[in-house]
């Protein structure tokens, strides 16, 4: 090939580089063979404790175990939809197009809103961007969030308005009344601490004060509870990882992120439409691209450019393969099997199941708040001297939240779960409680 | 051709969606029972009576999508020649180590002590990029390229203000660059000023060096340039910045075209991006997900993305952890990145070697300058001298004969082979840009020049061909306008 | 339509075989260096010099194969009515489970205490089957029905040499039956003697009678039947061949239609074989691989093909052991089986429950008859009664206007369904034999009805159209008188 | 859909079963969710010694661990072709026709024959086959086996001729006369025991009697040891397992059959043959089928139906990744690591590394035949008692032939094993040795 270019050598090609900048020693190990690739990353995973090895986790705080269909790996291993890029040639993009607008539609219909876009990073990012998208509707700066929000979710709006003038107000959940000046106040809800947050009331708290209502939502606890659409959100915003996405050590995930259909143009992200061909025939494209960089630049609604089609597509095929019977047992799977570990834990000595934000005294669901698969224990000590002695006996416990509550541990309970689990954890920290 | 009443072409996919294809009852997938005794449910207020959603049979879902794929182009079943997306084979085996338990399957809130080789594996990628581009502090966090970039314009920021230099406003960015350099630089409050392009599509350094000054936060520069160009003049333009006070940001979206030939830190840059997803075999996934670590020189680590894998002693004592560099710029989201991603880097990484990664460059230049050569005496190029991995063409004589840029990637679908880049740089008039990657076997491309030239006999021959083109997709050219006048978003019931 | 020189439709893929694809030292993969000294070669003279083998990138495997796979109609792409084959989908999951570590990578040869859990999945395997069938002597060894069949047979002939009445070496099989049967019989030994079908399609029992003698080593029945019938008459022909002295075979391939709501063993069947990759949930690999275990009544056990799994003790201390029938009629092939298909079968049987086995069989009854009803003014029927999991229909109608029933077959393909069996059975003219499966949609067989229909109109309004059918596929009508004469089966180079 | 058809019940459907034998009760389980199946396996998995589990083993035998390419496994994943039947309608299955006349070619360039089929049921099927085959051929009925021979393929067409009027005879390998009636004489190379046979020697004495020759291969040691095809045999078969098919506790696996071309049409199993459409495009089509079941019922060669053409995908996407040098360095790497093994065995007291056919002394390879993967080991006590110690150190031995070789253990390397794990368990036995 070299010769049909003209040249003698690569160092031809390459002239531009500095001499003595060019072929840099670099230190790094030779290759491997796939066999021995594979070697090495098999011990990389027995390095880490995981279900694989008989380990139980009671992990979430936006992360979540569940268990995915047989059917979402399968499609994912379909090479045309895996190997493919954004769709900008549409005609040859048809398959990926027609998912995104299916996801677009699940989103709509699990949230209750009117339109989506096909997909964010993740959840943190799109609440940022849609706090920002508040901002921009309304032309204001300053963001309520609730004081019951994971730390995460501010924490990254934090990073993304850095340099926009934007400031973060804390609201208390119970709050009757809220500045004059918000963008929108944006409510976790469930909140970090498992609970159902007033979306209604709060919504109406930001409306009539021209603000806007952003909600985070958990997309599972849809299968059960009242979505935001129902109570006039303006923005939803979600982790989609539990619908059907491995844990994966954090990411990738999938942010979701639905709204009202005024706002359509001040909406972020890849969005897919219906169309037609010159033959009259229904096809699928991307649209409203004046909103996005490659477009306008400096001047678009966010940056981002890659996105995640394909995790869209796990989550759509999750959605599509427990369709609505299905979404609805698995949030009441979820929530039955949590409120039952919580009332377990709850008989243990010295340990208290409550909400951490109100600082309620005992039983479950002090707070008064309804929990969906999370909830807040207050441990006799410690909770990270606890998870440790768990963690001898091959159980994972929650999340330790002393930070934000005082011994607090947050416990998440799915699905994967057995009552074995459970009761296993339980007699654990019953055990471990009574050492103390 | 019509074969007989309603059919077109034999296995024609029936566009129904799902909630079309929905029947009351219908099912996939079953739950488990619940083995837990009843517990009460909350109040009904809270509680949905009802959620519009598909129910279709596992066999319907299967199919579904199966079919749905087949309507796509990919690397997977054909060449794929988009410039600036490196769109190359991925190794198989990639995907599955990636989904291995133990990594797949383990929580990014475990303790630290229990997911040792997660974030081994996170520290040695770190090293390995660090080592590739010179620039030793990494982060892994950003999740795509536009989130490096952002991440790297804070840091230049945090830099600034740190040496109390705050009032560097100005992100200086070439014409030819990527939108998501503008964007990423508004983001951060930063005024973007472009610098132009001479007409060897370099940067102008005379205006550059008018440009740069004591507002200067950073000069954005995509190396190799969107025009698949080796910047030649890159140390006296790293000097000019340096001399005015910024920092040089390089877009490491194309480091396909330098692995082992140059380090960007060698250069004087002191932060890039690279794009995971492109060089480092992640396959594209429609568009996403990807992972854009942001690489920067040793000093600027402080102020790094969180988290950052760190090692604590040496051989089998040693233990990792994640942490909060000094002065971090925060959180980007929600975890540690993209550790999927990550895994498949480092197994690409490791199974290259230096050897290896340096003949991924090699072979990508190589075909990118046997591709131009093929066509020059066709199709006017962008800038007449060697390219390194990829050649931006321009389709102005084709336009003179009546036939655009886009015609021509139009057309190329009828030949299974994906379009170039259209209109992109935005300085290149009727811009075609044209990545082949390094896995593609000289045959395929002696394929593409062949059907290139074909098509530019075309334009004389038989124009209509090329205009209403594609022919046998599984739609003809779309009507985008509409599309976007009365956005349709979603199903809903006729 | 022609779209432009040498190329006829979008991304037509070029036929090209790996060998023309090969160029000299291109690689897919590599393996790793030797880590042991270097050992001595034997003598030269036992070596070869080299192998003509591909030399392929491994883009270019994954793309060739993806490609090629997409020019199949497949269960998971099109609806596939498929008679006697039981095309229906096979959850994913079963897939999945066969090939988890601890099952796929298991050696045959591993010492029993080992492999418990394998075993113990064998056992159950062949107890489930025992209490569908009613037969509980179980034996997982054949690789296919048509394996089974044989094994059965080899067990009749066992039974009766036994009893010293070895004289017996007649199967009686009748009209209808599969051509394995018969192949079967001949490879035992035994003389082939048919029975004709009834106008109704039922085996005619007078001519039963006249033939089954001193001579019947063994009746082979299919059921239901290749008509798609249940036979009314079984137990009279149970009967029939029991005062005979003969043994009853059944062809258990259609088990699909049975499940739950008959067990052969209760109607006098001495021996069937089950298609486990019909019935049980193998998908069809396109032809293959499969798995035939034989059944038989308690007392012919003895017989079994080697090896059969065997349970020790109960509850947590029973052991698991393969082991042959005491008087085993041997070893039929290498190992114990096709292991993963019994994997598969096992997690089939476990899913779905006796409530799910029932319902199986109940659907793919009422689709067959849905069917039916729909077509039967159109198309004549085998025979004019209720049919279990599938319909013969015969296209003498169409054939009388000119079109035979290949052709309507060919012109189905056009509609991306796979054409029906066609000239099977035998006995029934222009024979096009549906089976649609319980996993297909009614909507689904409401499409194919309309699709049948619209065929028989244009049999009359454009019979040019089923004659030059398909019409765009990969290929038209293929040459196999040709391809038969002059046999072409591997590559050579030109 | 009852309605349509015009009946009231399911039952009216089924009018024809005898109605005091109809829905009888099953003693089975009730059903299982995804989740609980998943679980379920998991258990039956974990009873079993695999490398997962960090089993190492020597077991050969006939099936052969080998490293499979990730191309094979996502090739394998495609429902196109995992999912459709038999190619009877050819216009709908070229993707399967074609990869069978890869197939096909394949198995003739490894074999060094002129035509071959498109696989049979496994490897002993194919033997037994093709000396059936050898029997019609020449119409002879005595069938010489070499007594070096895996005693499953004597033994599958034992079971194949029962009532075929066909006799076994045994042939010593290093015959220099064979009896004159013979169909065809049998050869196993490399043999049971692992060692090459004189193929050529052998194929001239059965040539010289009228008789055919039949060569029972393993695929791998083609990838360095000369083809049966350069020596003139007639019908080559082999177990196509090693060709990238897993283990799978012993199936399904794929037989390899080929033959001269002047007996294509006595050959057994589908074929695949290459012919033209009506436009003159190039196509595949099963071809021959007049030699089979469904054209030709109790006369066909064979009552093969459904056949293994999926393993037969497996073997082809597995030969084309490797390639010409893979298929080399694979034979290289087996036949280092075996013979070093070997050669650290024999150092170690009381264990003797020697042929057991040839009852020779002591030393690698001491019967003077060169081996390939596999070689003898006459212990110092019973196998069965230094395996079971084996066990316990997590390594699985070699297989226990004491019936046909004094105290021998039959052990097998692949490129599979590293130097450690060579070594780890050459130290176990010297340590068990030496108990004894
Ligand atoms: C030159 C260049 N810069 C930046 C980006 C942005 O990267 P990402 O898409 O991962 O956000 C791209 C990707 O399209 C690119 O090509
Ligand atoms: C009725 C019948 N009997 C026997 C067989 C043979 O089974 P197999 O193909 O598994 O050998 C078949 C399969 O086609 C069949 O349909």
């Amino acid at each position: 090939m070299l010769d049909a270019i003209g040249v003698g050598s690569l160092d031809d090609l390459i002239g531009d580089i500095p001499p003595e900048h060019r072929h840099p020693r670099l230190n790094l190990a030779p290759g491997l063979s796939e066999q021995e690739l594979a070697a090495e990353f098999a011990a990389i995973a027995a390095e880490n404790a995981s279900p694989a090895r008989g380990y139980i986790s009671f992990l979430g705080a936006g992360a979540y175990r569940h268990y995915i269909p047989s059917t979402v790996r399968s499609i994912l291993q379909r090479g045309e939809f895996v190997t493919a890029y954004t769709p900008y040639q549409p005609e040859a993009a048809q398959g990926t197009l027609q998912v995104g607008f299916e996801f677009q539609t699940i989103i709509c219909q699990l949230t209750g809103m009117e339109v989506a876009n096909a997909g964010m990073y993740d959840g943190p990012t799109a609440f940022a961007e849609a706090c920002l998208m508040a901002a921009r509707i309304t032309r204001r700066t300053r963001i309520g969030v609730l004081s019951t929000a994971d730390a995460r979710l501010p924490g990254t709006l934090m990073a993304y308005s850095k340099y926009q003038d934007i400031e973060l107000v804390d609201i208390d959940p119970d709050a009757t009344e809220i500045p004059d000046d918000l963008a929108c106040i944006s409510i976790q809800s469930p909140n970090f601490f498992g609970e159902i947050e007033d979306v209604e009331h709060l919504t109406k708290l930001a409306h009539e004060k021209g603000a806007l209502s952003v909600v985070h939502v958990n997309p599972t606890a849809l299968g059960m509870f009242r979505p935001p659409g129902d109570f006039d959100a303006d923005i939803v915003t979600a982790e989609g990882q539990p619908l059907g996405v491995p844990l994966a050590f954090g990411g990738p995930y999938v942010g979701l992120f639905a709204c009202k259909r005024a706002h359509i143009r001040q909406m972020p992200g890849r969005i897919i439409g219906k169309t037609t061909d010159t033959r009259g025939r229904v096809g699928y494209v991307l649209t409203l691209q004046t909103r996005e960089q490659h477009i306008r630049r400096e001047r678009a609604t966010s940056n981002i450019c890659t996105s995640t089609q394909l995790i869209g597509l796990m989550v759509t095929v999750f959605v599509a393969t427990l369709g609505k019977q299905g979404m609805k047992d698995l949030a009441q799977l979820c929530y039955q099997k949590a409120h039952y570990a919580a009332a377990e834990i709850g008989r243990l000595a010295g340990f208290e199941v409550e909400s951490a934000s109100s600082g309620g005294s005992s039983g479950s669901g002090s707070s008064g708040k309804a929990y969906f698969h999370e909830f807040v224990v207050r441990c006799p000590g410690p909770p990270a001297a606890i998870n440790a002695a768990l963690l001898k006996r091959k159980i994972i416990g929650g999340l330790d939240i002393s930070d934000r509550s005082d011994n607090g541990m947050l416990v998440c309970v799915t699905e994967t779960s057995s009552k074995a689990d459970i009761d296993r954890f339980v007699a654990a920290l019953g055990v471990i409680g009574a050492a103390r | 051709m019509t074969i007989g009443p309603d059919i077109e072409r034999a296995g024609d996919i029936d566009r129904r969606l799902l909630m079309d294809r929905s029947v009351a009852g219908r099912r996939a997938f079953t739950l488990p029972e619940s083995d837990v005794p009843v517990q009460e449910l909350p109040d009904p207020s809270l509680l949905r009576d009802d959620i519009e959603l598909p129910e279709v049979s596992q066999l319907e879902v299967i199919r579904y999508f199966s079919l749905l794929s087949q309507l796509n182009f990919s690397i997977d079943t054909n060449f794929y020649p988009l410039g600036s997306c490196t769109m190359k084979y991925n190794p198989k085996i990639n995907d599955e180590l990636a989904n291995l338990p133990g990594l797949a399957d383990i929580h990014p809130l475990q303790p630290a002590e229990t997911v040792q080789g997660a974030i081994r594996l996170l520290k040695e990628l770190q090293d390995d990029l660090g080592e590739i581009t010179g620039l030793p502090g990494v982060s892994l966090a950003p999740l795509a390229g536009a989130q490096g970039e952002y991440a790297g314009l804070l840091i230049a920021r945090a830099y600034h203000q740190a040496r109390h230099d705050a009032e560097r406003t100005v992100a200086i960015i070439p014409d030819s660059a990527h939108g998501t350099n503008p964007a990423s630089a508004s983001m951060a409050g930063l005024e973007v000023v472009t610098v132009r392009s001479d007409d060897q599509g370099n940067v102008d350094v005379e205006n550059l060096r008018e440009l740069a000054d004591s507002r200067t936060a950073a000069f954005m520069l995509t190396i190799p340039s969107t025009l698949g160009l080796f910047e030649p003049n890159i140390l006296e333009i790293t000097k000019i910045i340096h001399d005015a006070g910024g920092l040089v940001y390089a877009d490491g979206a194309n480091l396909n075209a330098l692995l082992g030939l140059v380090k960007l830190g060698d250069l004087g840059v002191d932060i890039c991006h690279s794009n995971l997803h492109k060089t480092f075999s992640t396959p594209h996934g429609g568009g996403g997900p990807g992972s854009g670590p942001v690489l920067v020189r040793a000093d600027l680590a402080r102020y790094l993305p969180e988290p950052v894998a760190e090692k604590t002693g040496d051989g089998p004592d040693s233990t990792y952890r994640l942490a909060a560099p000094a002065d971090s710029i925060g959180p980007l989201n929600g975890f540690h990145g993209s550790f999927s991603i990550a895994a498949r880097a480092y197994a690409y990484i490791r199974a290259l070697g230096i050897e290896g990664l340096r003949s991924v460059s090699e072979n990508a230049i190589i075909g990118a300058n046997y591709i131009q050569a093929g066509l020059k005496d066709r199709y006017d190029l962008a800038a007449d001298r060697y390219c390194m991995h990829e050649t931006v063409l321009s389709a102005t004589r084709q336009k003179k004969r009546g036939v655009s840029g886009l015609d021509i990637a139009k057309r190329l679908l009828d030949f299974g082979i994906h379009a170039p880049t259209m209109y992109f740089p935005l300085i290149v008039e009727e811009a075609l840009m044209i990545e082949p990657t390094e896995s593609e076997s000289k045959e395929t491309l002696d394929h593409f020049i062949a059907v290139m030239r074909q098509i530019d006999d075309e334009v004389d021959s038989a124009p209509e061909l090329i205009h209403d083109a594609p022919h046998d997709l599984p739609v003809t050219r779309l009507d985008e306008a509409t599309a976007a006048r009365r956005p349709v978003l979603r199903w809903s019931a006729e």
